[in-house]
């Protein structure tokens, strides 16, 4: 890609992530930060990725530790979120 | 023009016509003002606060030269044979109760103005005694009310126990029971109302109150007053109100319908479902009583341990604020006819009655009487 | 799959980031916008493999690998997070960054040993980027997550000449950093994820336990800001857009929380490198309480059932009772059910509080005798404490001697959690602590008792 | 155990030492509760309400039998003789003012309590009768207040002019101070408040009044009291206060210093700075009067139409509800010292000297006197 | 110029719309954000003189021309811009759109040519897709532009079968529109803008009076997305931000803008294939009266110096007493000067509103009598009357015979704006008709009392 | 540029777009959208560069017309904004 569009769609996910948590209340930051950090678990796609293109076994064996590392973040954190988020369920009305 | 103000002789009257303050709207207007000495003093002014306020002190009798004679309660016809033909004279004449006052009135060829006669239209408020009274009624009544029951009107809760708060009834929703909801309300009371116009129900809301809905038709009269009641209806209205009443710790009554009797709203069956220590303050006491049994100026206990305070000049009972507003309804009516000093012009009144207020206000002129029914 | 629905799949996963991020922003769509945040992911992962870059073909290669350490990956991270205790999670989601950081040095090493000399300057410099902020995010959250857990000391830890070190540290992670980018090759790199690693020990060993969250929230806005550049590397959208996301609204966050905690960002961060040694020499340890906001006040209140609300002196001190019934009104239009707990002696006056109450129109029958409150307490979810203190002090309990001994009280320790609205640790009318202020599930919010209920109303209203 | 209570024979004394809704309490500990005929009349519980609440009536004396008798006002020393040796009396018995009664129950080796002498600590808070009936004091003050008062209490802006607000000074910001202050304030005038105690500015503050500053040290004493003021001290608060009073339309003293006579905190001079139609409401006028020419029970009216009330057994003004919250205090204090009835025991009396309440209040046991002093 | 730079300038004029959006939707900032749009547009202009694209030279080709046409828009632009009145915007701002749109379609047009053959079929959609948005706007805005000057009937106009001539108009558009994909050419082109030009005239005939601002926005949305085409077809990312912006915020907007208005969406876009011709034959006209959201009583609340209070039986009956101090104590937190202005017989009983606003602890101070206020009126930015009616009607002073005739009023009429907070256009005690209601200062907030004062609280604390 | 970019450069300033008015009060409404619409005058942008490539009279007619029609809109869109929130403007404090 691009060097411009690379740099657009940079500053423009700058502005979506800047604008979508600017309002949220302090009771959600424990929660937010665990989603947001959930959502960088994708990282697990790049290193699904360079498993895939792994040639040597130290490649291999680093990619590996990188999928393991990955999944514990991705589906922890989301798993975790979910849990901090129980107190918003029980709401009647 | 000279303007006086005799003492008032009814007993039990502690109001004055006309207070110091305002008596400068008077002499501006190019009046020259004369007040009885002593005429104040129950209303807490002083023949030196009337000098200040640019008015003369007269020790003997001010009537006789005087253009325009201001009072509270109507002259008597004594009082009235002294004036001069084509005076004025302003003051609660009543052609209901004040029968020989105007007779004489007419007799004399004086205009004798009838402040309960002022028609209920916008551009009269300003000279509505009978609203500005009524309001000096209606805190009283609760005052009264709160003074004499044996209990606290607020709900307190303290170390000693629970407090609760006293139960409020009135009837008849007028400006004095309006003003009797809110001073009871104030003091914390639960207030509840009833009256029989159809529009009484969002003012008693507006209040604050509870408004009691019976299901009866409403008596809708003119000018915003109610109408009479049937014997019948006055039954059912009765029975309904009963347990209400029952319940309540104090009880005011503030119903009328103009030119009549007040309606009965209480039997003596009715105040004997109420416990002992509870209080009903009748302010109809003087026309007839809305309570079975009140007597006006007197306190009535019961056997069953009821108190019915019956009113009587209750307004004079303030008498500083009521003197103040009655002064203004009085100057802004009199200001109504009068054509102020200008130039060489001397100050004159000019009676014009096209004009709905004077028309509807004088019962005599020109020696005779006029606006015989009362509206 | 083309490489264009591969792409595209990629983009809507971001989008779902997207309405993540926004979902969990607000309480009513919180639990929605993560269930959207893990489909988004859980899409971007299966979709990778029905997609093979040019040159390569299906299945996968090393698939038996991928998915067994996936299955790792699983096998330790859905028990964690399951079975972790509420009181924990803060460091859970601190060793969960930290592993992602970890994961992410890892997949640009590995990206990097693979293009050889093939890379572009930019590449480089990205890899370099990602290792080096991947390990400090990484061992820095090793870190906090053993002060979270008690594991070692949760106080700033600070050595002689700790700054030079650090210092010095930061000083080599850019230089070897630079010798990467020109020189090029696999032992430059390993030094440079060493240092890395070490800077990120050395970072937040002085940080004190109280910024500790705030470190955590900037190592994860970090941790993004290496997905996005391993997202260039890579040339994914998605990486991009995510780690992007994560990088920007974590920032934010990150200035959120410190504000909200009333904390210097800068000072929390750089601390490391101002603080000197006798800082440690502390005076007596103070009792630790939790403070919150208004904004936390109000979702307390918005998630709950029951709230009793327990008047003392300071309201009428105050003169907040106009503004307490418009609290009441509104969560009582809002479905809570709402009482008044009237202690018989609250204020100075035999009463004080009907006087208030009536003056501001709330209806009697929303006030409640101690006698009838205290029952319903342990179905109460939220007791708010407005200006009161003696009289929910349970002292008078369980302390015999001291002054208000043997005074009955309002059992507000019953509820679910307690809120109290005061200006300070100050006790009240007998001079004595209160032991409630610091329980767990008690909440203080402090300031004039009218002006923080304003703006727990605001803040009720807004949600 | 028999708990009697006397039927009041203090002139004035409307209230009753136990009101009918409380006796369930006593007997549910085990005591036999009987009354004396028509005791509770006056505070609106007749004889049938006793006997359906569970006491019996008696129509002869009911004293000599008890083993407690509980009254308002302290027995007389002959009513005393009457009394078991043994049995316990509790009763405002103030060491200042009932030295008879006293000396009469340490020579008849009666436990007489003083609730006078209950210490002010938390714990004791729903047996200080000082507390319950000081309120209904302040209620009662600011309504006579208002019901004397020419004027009205709140500002109203209507059609006749606009009535301004009363300005209200309370001096002394005690419980009935306190109390008074809100009663005003819901009335609708415009309250300040003046006290010595340090802390009092914010309460006053707190009922929504504004407190005077004025600059002299504070006084304050033990248990949340006053100290007593100099002569030199009273003469500058005095002149400080001058300028508040003479702008006031309704001044409410409760200032009060315990076992010493009421501070004086006008003199005839700040009296006559004030205007007709003034009141001022004394609640101390019984221990002397805070105000110089106040009479207890009486109103007088000064050359200068400023009139005073003196207050007189003003709680029993209120008789329902300060004997309402009177009996609470009475039957906590009674608990205190009561082993309930239990299986085969019987209901007993145990009274602990080391307890702070039972030491503090106890004026005579054993056959002497105890706490001199008072507190 | 590089490329390069050119692009990043184009971005950063790109940043500067979103910021320019973002300062546009608060009061605070929304000057400097139209300042920002302002300078981001001007940046981006002038770049483009500084950049040749790849085989072109500097300085531009047709220089001369290009600056005489700018030159030639600056003048027509500006002192339009300038000295219309306030009143006249809205039409102002549709030609404007209206013109950007037919730029725009231009602009797709020669590109068009000047590609001929050699065009993408993307580009040629793209194209397809500008010339008709483009020109449907142009078209669209003249006729709202005539609606709004009056140039033409306010009122729909519905001819006989107009849906149907509509419905074909819009299939031949699309019909043509394929047809210039397909086979392309000039020709078709051309017939494609001229249908476009006719669709929009037919579009925007049948929408009433007070949909047009609705249609506006759309058509503003509308115009962005061309632009955002354009930017496709010329490779600009500045044209593709800005325009989708535009295109997004705008869709966005018309939504808000149609719900504020309490209209359907759907209704005033599809009013035109569904309106009958028998519509036309109207009941008698209504008087109109501007009605406002608490938002707009909010923004003219805070920007007001001084604000006076009149209070009626409606606020009794509403019992909104202590939200209407709420709203004057927190006016007097932001610096506003507010008083309340007593009739002396609003309500019912003499004292009516010094009964409830002493219940509300309104200090004494802040009521001025009738006499003492009505001469401050013409010094008052804002009067709000609620539940008011008979003491500010003026019918009391000119309409002798009327039942008021006589009363004294307030005179709110000399303030700069008044506000009315009441149910409905029923009238008062007196029962007649309050011509100041139809004023245009005044602006109608409807609903209860006390709703009504919850909301202006809110928003003008959010403001 | 790749299609892929163009998309998500759409996709995320159609977010941008969303979020930052999605709050606006209605007041702000018409300057809101007359700002927007000065906005979409930066196909001046496009015009001019049109003008640049025109080869024929007749492509450079129509872009001298696209110019200064743009220029109106741009220009006078500014304008008319900054008149309208004159309103704003004279808050003290
Ligand atoms: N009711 C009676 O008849 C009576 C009479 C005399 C004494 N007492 C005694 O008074 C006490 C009453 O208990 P309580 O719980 O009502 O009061 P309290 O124990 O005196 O506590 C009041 C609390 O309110 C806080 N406060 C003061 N002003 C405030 C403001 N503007 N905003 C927010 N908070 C404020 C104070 O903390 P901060 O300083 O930290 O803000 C204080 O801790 C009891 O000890 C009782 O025995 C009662
Ligand atoms: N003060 C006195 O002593 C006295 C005594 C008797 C009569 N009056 C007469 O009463 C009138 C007083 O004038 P005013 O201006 O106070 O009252 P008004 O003229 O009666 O007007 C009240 C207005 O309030 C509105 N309203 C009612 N309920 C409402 C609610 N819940 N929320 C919002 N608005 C509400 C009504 O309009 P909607 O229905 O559209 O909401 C009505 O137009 C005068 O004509 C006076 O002569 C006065
Ligand atoms: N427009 C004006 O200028 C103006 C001025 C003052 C009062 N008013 C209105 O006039 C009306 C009457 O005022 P008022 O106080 O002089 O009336 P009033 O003194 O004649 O009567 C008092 C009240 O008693 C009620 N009543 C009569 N018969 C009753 C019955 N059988 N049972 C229960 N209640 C009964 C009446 O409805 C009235 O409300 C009120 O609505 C008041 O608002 C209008
Ligand atoms: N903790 C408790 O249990 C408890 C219970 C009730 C009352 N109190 C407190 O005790 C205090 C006194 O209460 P009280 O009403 O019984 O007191 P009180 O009746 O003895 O005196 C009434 C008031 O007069 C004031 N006073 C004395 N000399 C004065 C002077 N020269 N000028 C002006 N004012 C003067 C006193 O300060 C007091 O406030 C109050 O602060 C009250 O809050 C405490």
């Amino acid at each position: 890609m691009e060097p411009i569009a690379i740099l657009s769609i940079f500053v423009l996910a700058v502005f979506v992530g800047f604008e979508v948590v600017s309002k949220v209340s302090s009771t959600l930051h424990t929660p937010l930060m665990s989603g947001a950090n959930a959502i960088h678990g994708v990282i697990l796609v790049g290193a699904i990725i360079v498993a895939d293109h792994s040639s040597t076994n130290l490649e291999l064996g680093l990619a590996v530790a990188a999928i393991v590392l990955a999944t514990i973040n991705m589906v922890g954190g989301f798993v975790v979120t979910d849990r901090m988020l129980e107190m918003f369920k029980g709401k009647k009305k | 023009m000279l303007i006086a103000v005799a003492k008032e002789i009814h007993e039990g009257e502690k109001r004055v016509a006309l207070v110091p303050d305002i008596i400068n709207k008077l002499t501006r207007l190019g009046f020259d003002v004369v007040i009885e000495s002593g005429a104040g003093v129950l209303s807490q002014a002083t023949d030196a606060d009337y000098v200040n306020a640019g008015a003369t002190i007269s020790n003997g009798e001010v009537l006789s030269t005087a253009d325009a004679v201001l009072s509270v309660q109507p002259l008597t016809p004594t009082q009235i044979a002294t004036l001069k033909k084509g005076a004025i004279t302003i003051s609660f004449m009543s052609p209901v109760t004040a029968v020989d006052s105007i007779d004489a009135a007419a007799a004399a060829g004086v205009t004798a103005f009838s402040l309960e006669l002022v028609p209920r239209i916008s551009r009269a408020q300003s000279m509505d005694a009978l609203s500005s009274q009524a309001l000096c009624a209606g805190y009283r009544a609760a005052l009264v009310g709160a003074e004499l029951s044996p209990r606290f009107f607020p709900m307190l809760m303290t170390a000693a126990g629970t407090v609760t708060p006293a139960q409020v009834l009135v009837l008849g929703a007028g400006v004095a029971g309006l003003q009797a909801i809110a001073t009871a309300r104030r003091l914390g009371a639960v207030v509840s109302a009833y009256d029989v116009r159809p529009a009484s129900a969002d003012e008693v809301r507006s209040m604050g109150a509870t408004f009691i809905e019976l299901e009866l038709e409403a008596l809708e009269g003119t000018g915003g007053y109610a109408r009479e009641m049937t014997e019948d209806r006055a039954a059912q209205q009765q029975a309904l109100l009963t347990p209400f009443i029952a319940k309540s710790h104090v009880v005011i009554t503030t119903a009328a319908v103009p030119g009549r009797q007040a309606p009965r709203l209480m039997t003596k069956a009715m105040v004997d479902s109420m416990a002992p220590g509870t209080i009903i303050i009748d302010l109809a006491a003087e026309t007839g009583g809305n309570v079975e049994g009140s007597k006006p100026g007197e306190i009535i206990t019961t056997s069953g341990g009821v108190r019915i305070w019956g009113g009587k000049d209750v307004p004079s009972q303030l008498p500083f604020h009521a003197s103040f507003l009655y002064s203004r309804n009085v100057v802004n009516l009199l200001t109504l006819f009068t054509t102020p000093a200008k130039d060489d012009e001397k100050v004159a009144f000019a009676l014009n009655f096209e004009d709905e207020i004077i028309n509807g206000a004088a019962v005599t002129h020109g020696g005779s009487r006029r606006n015989e029914g009362g509206k | 799959m083309s490489r264009t629905l591969y792409d595209l799949v990629g983009l809507a996963a971001g989008v779902a980031f997207i309405l993540a991020l926004k979902g969990l922003s607000h309480p009513k769509t919180a639990r929605r916008g993560n269930l959207i945040g893990a489909f988004g992911a859980t899409l971007a992962t299966l979709v990778v493999f029905f997609y093979a870059a040019p040159g390569s073909s299906l299945p996968l290669n090393n698939l038996g690998w991928i998915l067994g350490a996936i299955f790792v990956g699983l096998a330790v991270g859905i028990p964690a997070a399951r079975k972790v205790q509420m009181t924990q999670m803060p460091q859970l989601v601190a060793l969960f960054n930290g592993v992602g950081g970890g994961a992410a040095a890892l997949v640009a090493i590995v990206e990097y040993l693979r293009l050889g000399d093939e890379a572009t300057t930019a590449e480089v410099i990205f890899t370099v980027f990602t290792v080096i902020v991947g390990c400090v995010s990484f061992s820095g959250s090793i870190i906090t997550f053993m002060k979270l857990q008690e594991l070692m000391t949760t106080r700033p830890v600070i050595f002689p000449a700790g700054r030079f070190i650090i210092a010095a540290t930061l000083v080599s992670v850019i230089g070897v950093g630079g010798w990467v980018v020109s020189a090029l090759g696999t032992t430059p790199l390993l030094v440079l994820a060493g240092l890395s690693l070490l800077f990120g020990v050395l970072f937040v060993l002085p940080v004190g336990g109280a910024d500790v969250p705030i470190v955590i929230s900037l190592l994860n806005a970090f941790t993004g800001l290496t997905v996005a550049a391993s997202g260039y590397v890579l040339d994914s959208v998605l990486l991009i857009i995510a780690g992007t996301l994560v990088g920007a609204s974590g920032t934010i966050l990150t200035r959120l929380m410190a504000e909200a905690m009333g904390r210097s960002l800068f000072g929390t961060l750089f601390g490391a490198f101002t603080a000197k040694p006798q800082a440690e020499s502390d005076s007596a340890e103070v009792r630790p309480v939790r403070s919150g906001s208004p904004d936390d006040v109000a979702i307390l209140l918005n998630y709950a059932r029951r709230v009793v609300i327990v008047p003392g002196f300071g309201l009428a001190v105050a003169q907040a009772q106009h503004t307490v019934r418009e609290l009441a009104d509104l969560m009582m239009s809002k479905g809570i059910d709402v009482a008044y707990g009237i202690h018989p002696v609250a204020g100075r006056m035999p009463g004080h509080m009907n006087v208030l109450l009536a003056e501001a129109n709330v209806p009697y029958d929303q006030l409640e005798e101690m006698d009838e409150i205290n029952p319903t307490f342990s179905q109460t979810d939220v007791a708010i404490v407005i200006g009161a203190n003696d009289v929910v002090n349970p002292a008078a309990e369980n302390t015999p001697g001291c002054p208000i001994y043997g005074m009955p009280i309002l059992h507000v320790a019953n509820a679910a959690n307690v809120i109290f609205l005061k200006r300070s640790m100050r006790p009240g009318f007998a001079g004595i602590e209160n032991e409630l202020l610091y329980d767990p599930k008690t909440m203080l919010l402090f300031g004039d008792a009218k002006a923080s209920l304003t703006k727990v109303v605001s803040a009720l209203k807004a949600l």
